[in-house]
């Protein structure tokens, strides 16, 4: 078993460097256009020795390596300009984005897979039906509008939440909302067709003939056997959470990752660009990998076949 | 043939109907079909797919599956309606009275339990056992189905079985709270031809041992004659013939069985080069024909007989057929 | 024999029988004539209107819907139903654009993994689960940067970012085809793997692929009008349905209906996309049916 | 080699490696060598799981064996391209729906097969030679403009054989063509391939699980069990005078649709669940077999003739 934990991480490494590596080379040119835009101030060789210093073409890959190197081993992410450790302001930002995004997980899935589940067992009537198209009214819904559409009635109408900015509770409910709304349509059509897929197995049916009553099939049977596919449902909710936090963010000027990312982009930044690369990508392989482990751990046939030898199982006949 | 002891049937279902309202029409997937099954007696439903031979049985249970419903006819199973049972009474009903076996075993088990804790829950769901006296049940009810070590597979999951060992599993679910009456439906048409032998001496050996009466639903001639007592031969969801084992095989009174009987190849070398088939394509259900469904296959279709379908009429003590060719003089015989 | 055409129209082809399926589904049906009806109002916006956008109006004419701005003005006094039709004909090139790029290269690299399996396989779908884990944002910075800022560049990244969902779903459909067995009679009647995938493949993964782009179509057009809220998209005076939201986003005390429009007008887009890509599943994979 | 011998294999060798070499493989087709004579039909019997099919797809070449020799017609096509070949093996399929492209038109399909006999015709030719093909095979003219999704099993199988003689081969591989359709359609299709076989003067491979269908239609049959071929003769051979234990066991399994006698049959009796364990070596039929004794174990018992035409491949034969 832990020979499979262990096969799956060492499998991360090489596409966490692959991921950096891109971002490096796509954002390399950035530190030209900073030059550009100190141009502005500075001339002469006070100009060339800066340039000189930060990005040579040929000492790029080197650079590079180097990046690689401090990041692995010390864990250092270089100082920005004005000499500050990018590691600390990545930390203290990701503090914020953590929050809002963890809290948009929880709301999208605790109302989103019991829709789901709802929708699927009364398949076909009203409540499915209801389900249905609310979620894909809420799918339609561009996050932007959806915020000018709290913040009018909240903050101008009635006028219990700021408008932005985070200093107390109050200034997460409405980021919160905006991701929840996202997260709960993607969540209850996931967790819907999984668990319809579940409710056509010929299994059911020999379940009702062994006179065991509707409810008790429901949540003892339906229920564990959609626990592995709810998990990579919560996995890819995850993932957009994450992702759609980084939008909202520069709605509600959350200093999270998010607005962090817009900034350095403007401000022609490559080093804050690689930290926030860096740390995104850790966090979402980390969600991969720890849905991909409970969906393991959880379902007994790839317990059973892992615990003996410990390499990838084939998909079994009778899944 | 275990002898009738009790005349009162023990299931009686007359002429049941059942239909599946479709966008397309509505598909009457049975029609006034009636048998009955005697205590400790085996009912062979023979019948190629699409004739309602699954839906007969299933229907019995309450398991016809969505938008099927059954519009007309009555089942009754120990002087009880069954049609009429409230949800609750079903649920008592269905694993303690009747039980069912299926065609896939593979499907039939859930994966996410072991075997162990699927035999408790129908016990627990039955009886309020203690939980030492249900697991000593379960291993002895695991034993008396041929498996050789009841303790280890307790523990185990599906995923680790053979189709062969998830069928007497599922024998050994079926059987678990004594059932007066076993329905299996086509039970070893996924399994290879040694270990069907094997189910099927399983089979005869329960219904034997508990007393238990089996409605046993197959396509295979050859597994009708081995193992049931009386036979009802189904086509297009209607009653074509219905007699003893010997009244269906020896005195055959109705063409479509003749012609199923003649077109299965035998091992024994004897039959000729080409097997004399039933020409023809299978009957649409959306649109059955107006006499009789078996009409535009049968070579000895008279004109009556697409016009009009015929009375199911008992031709003999206890054996019944539906056909034109009976209806005038009973003894003219088929083979002809 | 009967004339050959008389006898071919007896027979619909599975496509015919599917749009007839869909015809019947009132909502995809209503969904799809509005969604019409904006792109050819959008196409057709010289003909509307007399196509400045940018001409700024004086500060006491920008009160309410005037004969002369049927829909009032924007923040700058722009004339926002101009702005808007020309802006939604941006948004939807860019949107559909990149739609489609994105679907033809994602069900290309699918349907190379899935036909041929083995260890590509496994290296394309590791690379694709390394791309399907990056976030758009991230995505469409790093095209700017690459590329350059403004015109558009961001279509590129919100191509990429479909690549993995099609991917994902021509490969499942590709492998569950070659599972049958009229591929491999298709190898005994002695044709190549390119003559399997053009003519046995190609027909049969057509329906999941039309499914697929109608379902992720309104996805597109969202995520387009995001990254133009955002800043990443065209360059101020050019209209964008993002960038007009995005700008009017200040007169939300005093006059919220500049604002509020063009949201409407995208959610409606949204929606219809939406209810046409349910009904195109309904009627062509009859399977995984919504409700 | 005989002089009217079609089709030899020598050794035939077919492993399936899950996930990698190192462990264990699935011996699929292990050491078969049969020959096939012109105008004959060869039954090939054999429970699930016991090499049949993957023989009949390794003698077409659909998939590649690792060792062995395939002879056709005097010419080794063993590493040999297999286009000019195509034409003379086809093959015909168990699942009837699975066997036809729901997206062409029955026409195409079987242009497809004409194509590939090389018969390059126009538009008009084509539904000429289709149209006579269909009506061959027992359908109308007229439902070549049909898609296969609108036929029965029994027409589908049908048009699957109207295809295979498109291309007008010598050598037919019938892979369960009967196994999944009811017993009246079974026999029309078996009469069907029967009077082609008079016609055209072809040479079957009949591959199926039922054993009383091979022991109808086969002039010659061959038992395999988990990968070997265990017993090979002419018809009576195998059911007069059976050699192999295994044979027997499945001969006296068939039911038989006659009460009186089925009922007073004596049956072999068959040890079935007990765990198999392929990599055993000597005779894998060891652990199931009433008649094994330990020298089964050691030696793999080769396929030794024990009268003209009749082979077997047990130390310990009954006759």
């Amino acid at each position: 078993m832990i020979r499979y934990f262990l096969k799956r991480l060492l499998l991360m490494i090489p596409t966490f460097f692959a991921i950096l590596l891109i971002a490096y080379l796509m954002t390399s040119n950035l530190t030209g256009t900073i030059v550009d835009a100190m141009s502005a101030y500075g001339e002469g060789d006070a100009l060339d020795s800066f340039y000189e210093k930060i990005d040579a073409p040929d000492n790029r890959v080197t650079k590079f390596v180097r990046y690689c190197y401090d990041l692995v081993v010390h864990g250092e992410m270089g100082k920005t300009s004005s000499a500050t450790f990018i590691k600390d302001e990545v930390a203290f930002r990701l503090k914020y984005t953590a929050g809002v995004a963890v809290l948009g997980f929880l709301v999208s899935i605790l109302i989103g897979i019991p829709l789901g589940v709802l929708a699927a067992v009364n398949h076909n009537r009203w409540p499915d039906h209801t389900v249905s198209t609310f979620s894909t009214f809420l799918a339609s819904i561009p996050s932007y509008c959806l915020v000018l559409v709290l913040v009018f009635i909240f903050s101008l109408w009635l006028g219990i939440l700021p408008v932005s900015g985070i200093d107390t509770w109050k200034g997460y409910v409405m980021p919160v909302i905006v991701l929840g709304v996202g997260g709960m349509s993607l969540a209850s059509r996931m967790t819907r067709s999984a668990v319809l897929e579940i409710l056509s197995k010929p299994y059911l049916t020999v379940l009702r003939a062994k006179g065991l009553p509707e409810w008790k099939i429901l949540y003892k049977h339906v229920l564990k056997n959609a626990v592995v596919p709810l998990l990579s449902v919560a996995g890819n909710i995850a993932v957009a959470a994450l992702c759609s936090t980084l939008i909202v963010e520069n709605f509600f000027s959350v200093p999270g990752i998010g607005a962090y990312l817009v900034n350095a982009v403007k401000g022609r930044d490559q080093q804050r660009l690689l930290g926030s690369v860096v740390v995104l990508a850790l966090i979402i392989m980390g969600i991969g990998f720890v849905t991909d482990m409970l969906g393991v751990l959880c379902s007994p046939k790839f317990r059973k076949q892992i615990g003996k030898n410990g390499r990838k199982l084939s998909k079994g006949a009778d899944e | 043939m275990n002898e009738i002891n009790k005349n009162i049937p023990l299931l009686s279902v007359n002429d049941l109907t059942v239909e599946f309202p479709m966008p397309a029409g509505t598909l009457r997937a049975v029609s006034a079909l009636s048998y009955d099954v005697y205590p400790g007696e085996v009912m062979g439903i023979v019948g190629e797919s699409g004739s309602g031979k699954s839906v007969a049985a299933s229907s019995v249970m309450h398991l016809l599956q969505k938008p099927g419903r059954v519009t007309e006819g009555s089942i009754t199973f120990d002087g009880r309606d069954v049609l009429s049972m409230t949800k609750k009474e079903l649920n008592d009903f269905r694993g303690k009275e009747i039980s069912m076996i299926f065609q896939d075993p593979m499907q039939c088990l859930d994966p996410s339990f072991t075997v162990g804790s699927q035999l408790m829950e129908t016990v627990r769901a039955h009886e309020k056992v203690a939980k030492a006296e249900a697991r000593g049940r379960c291993v002895d009810v695991l034993a008396s189905v041929g498996i050789k070590d009841p303790e280890s597979m307790m523990k185990k999951y599906p995923f680790e079985l053979s189709g062969g060992m998830r069928q007497r599993v599922m024998i050994a679910i079926a059987l678990l709270c004594r059932p007066k009456l076993l329905i299996a439906d086509e039970p070893t048409t996924a399994l290879d031809v040694t270990i069907q032998e094997q189910i099927m001496l399983l089979l005869k050996k329960a219904c034997s041992e508990n007393e238990m009466a089996m409605v046993f639903i197959t396509h295979n001639f050859g597994l009708v004659a081995d193992i049931c007592d009386r036979v009802t031969v189904m086509y297009g969801g209607r009653v074509m013939e219905q007699g003893s084992c010997d009244d269906i095989f020896y005195s055959t009174a109705h063409p479509y069985t003749c012609g199923l009987m003649q077109a299965i190849p035998k091992a024994d070398l004897l039959s000729e080069e080409r097997l004399t088939s039933i020409e023809g394509t299978p009957l649409d259900p959306m649109a059955p024909p107006a006499g009789c469904p078996f009409a535009p296959r049968c070579n000895k279709a008279m004109d009556i007989c697409h016009r009009e379908c015929p009375e199911l009429r008992e031709i003999a003590k206890g054996h019944r057929a539906r056909c034109w060719l009976c209806e005038d003089d009973a003894e003219v015989s088929i083979h002809g | 024999m009967k004339t050959h055409a008389s006898e071919m129209k007896k027979h619909p082809n599975p496509w015919k029988t599917g749009l007839q399926k869909f015809i019947k589904n009132t909502p995809a049906v209503v969904a799809a004539v509005v969604f019409i009806l904006i792109t050819l109002s959008c196409v057709l916006a010289p003909v509307i209107t007399d196509g400045d956008y940018y001409t700024i109006t004086k500060e006491d004419e920008r009160l309410g819907f005037t004969s002369e701005h049927p829909l009032g003005t924007d923040a700058l006094g722009r004339d926002l139903l101009t702005r808007l039709l020309y802006g939604g004909r941006a948004t939807l090139k860019i949107a559909f654009v990149a739609l489609i790029c994105g679907a033809v290269a994602g069900s290309v690299i699918g349907l190379i993994s899935g036909y041929f399996g083995g260890k590509s396989d496994t290296l394309i779908m590791r690379l694709v689960e390394a791309l399907s884990s990056v976030p758009v944002i991230l995505l469409v910075v790093a095209v700017e940067c690459a590329l350059g800022w403004g015109e558009g560049n961001y279509m590129y990244a919100i191509a990429l970012s479909f690549i993995p969902t099609f991917a994902k779903v021509i490969r499942a459909a590709v492998i569950d085809i070659v599972g049958n067995e009229y591929i491999e009679a298709a190898r005994a009647l002695g044709c190549g793997h390119f003559s399997i995938i053009c003519k046995h493949i190609i027909r049969n993964i057509t329906a999941p692929f039309v499914v697929q782009v109608s379902t992720s179509a309104a996805e597109a057009l969202l995520t387009c009008t995001v990254m133009g809220y955002l800043g990443f998209g065209l360059d101020p005076p050019l209209p964008e349905l993002g960038n007009i939201v995005a700008v009017n986003y200040k007169l939300i005390r005093s006059r919220p209906e500049t604002a509020v429009i063009p949201c409407i007008l995208i959610v409606i887009c949204a929606v219809s996309l939406n209810l046409i890509g349910n009904g195109l599943r309904d009627a062509f994979s009859p399977e995984n049916r919504s409700a | 080699m005989a002089d009217n011998e079609l089709l030899r294999a020598q050794s035939l060798q077919k492993y399936f490696y899950a996930n990698g070499k190192k462990n264990e493989p699935v011996k699929a087709v292990d050491n078969v060598s049969l020959s096939i004579a012109k105008g004959e039909t060869f039954g090939l019997v054999g429970e699930s799981g016991s090499g049949k099919t993957t023989l009949g797809r390794l003698l077409l070449r659909l998939i590649e064996p690792q060792k062995g020799r395939i002879v056709y017609n005097g010419t080794d096509i063993t590493r040999a391209d297999m286009r000019p070949m195509r034409r003379k093996m086809q093959i015909i399929f168990q699942n009837p729906s699975a066997s036809l492209d729901p997206a062409m038109r029955v026409k195409d399909i079987i242009a497809e097969g004409l194509r590939c006999g090389g018969r390059r015709l126009g538009k008009k030719e084509t539904e000429e030679a289709a149209a006579e093909l269909l009506e061959s095979v027992g359908l109308v003219a007229d439902d070549m403009y049909r898609y296969p999704g609108e036929f029965s099993g029994g027409q589908q199988q049908r048009i699957g054989i109207a295809r295979a003689r498109a291309a007008d081969p010598e050598f037919i591989v019938c892979d369960e063509p009967v196994s999944a359709l009811d017993v009246s359609y079974q026999s029309q299709i078996v009469n069907l391939l029967v009077d082609l076989k008079k016609e055209r003067q072809l040479t079957y491979l009949f591959i199926s699980h039922d054993l009383s269908v091979v022991m109808h239609i086969s002039d010659r049959v061959g038992v395999m069990y988990m990968g070997r071929l265990v017993e090979v003769g002419n018809r009576e051979d195998i059911v007069l005078r059976t050699a192999h234990p295994y044979t027997a066991a499945l001969l006296s399994n068939i039911p038989i649709p006659d009460p009186k006698l089925s009922r007073a049959r004596v049956r072999v009796p068959l040890d079935v669940d007990s765990v198999y364990n392929e990599n055993t070596e000597g005779c894998r039929y060891f652990s199931r077999c009433p008649k094994a004794r330990p020298e089964c174990k050691q030696t793999v018992p080769e396929l030794k003739e024990i009268s003209p035409g009749h082979f077997c491949a047990c130390l310990f034969s009954q006759n």
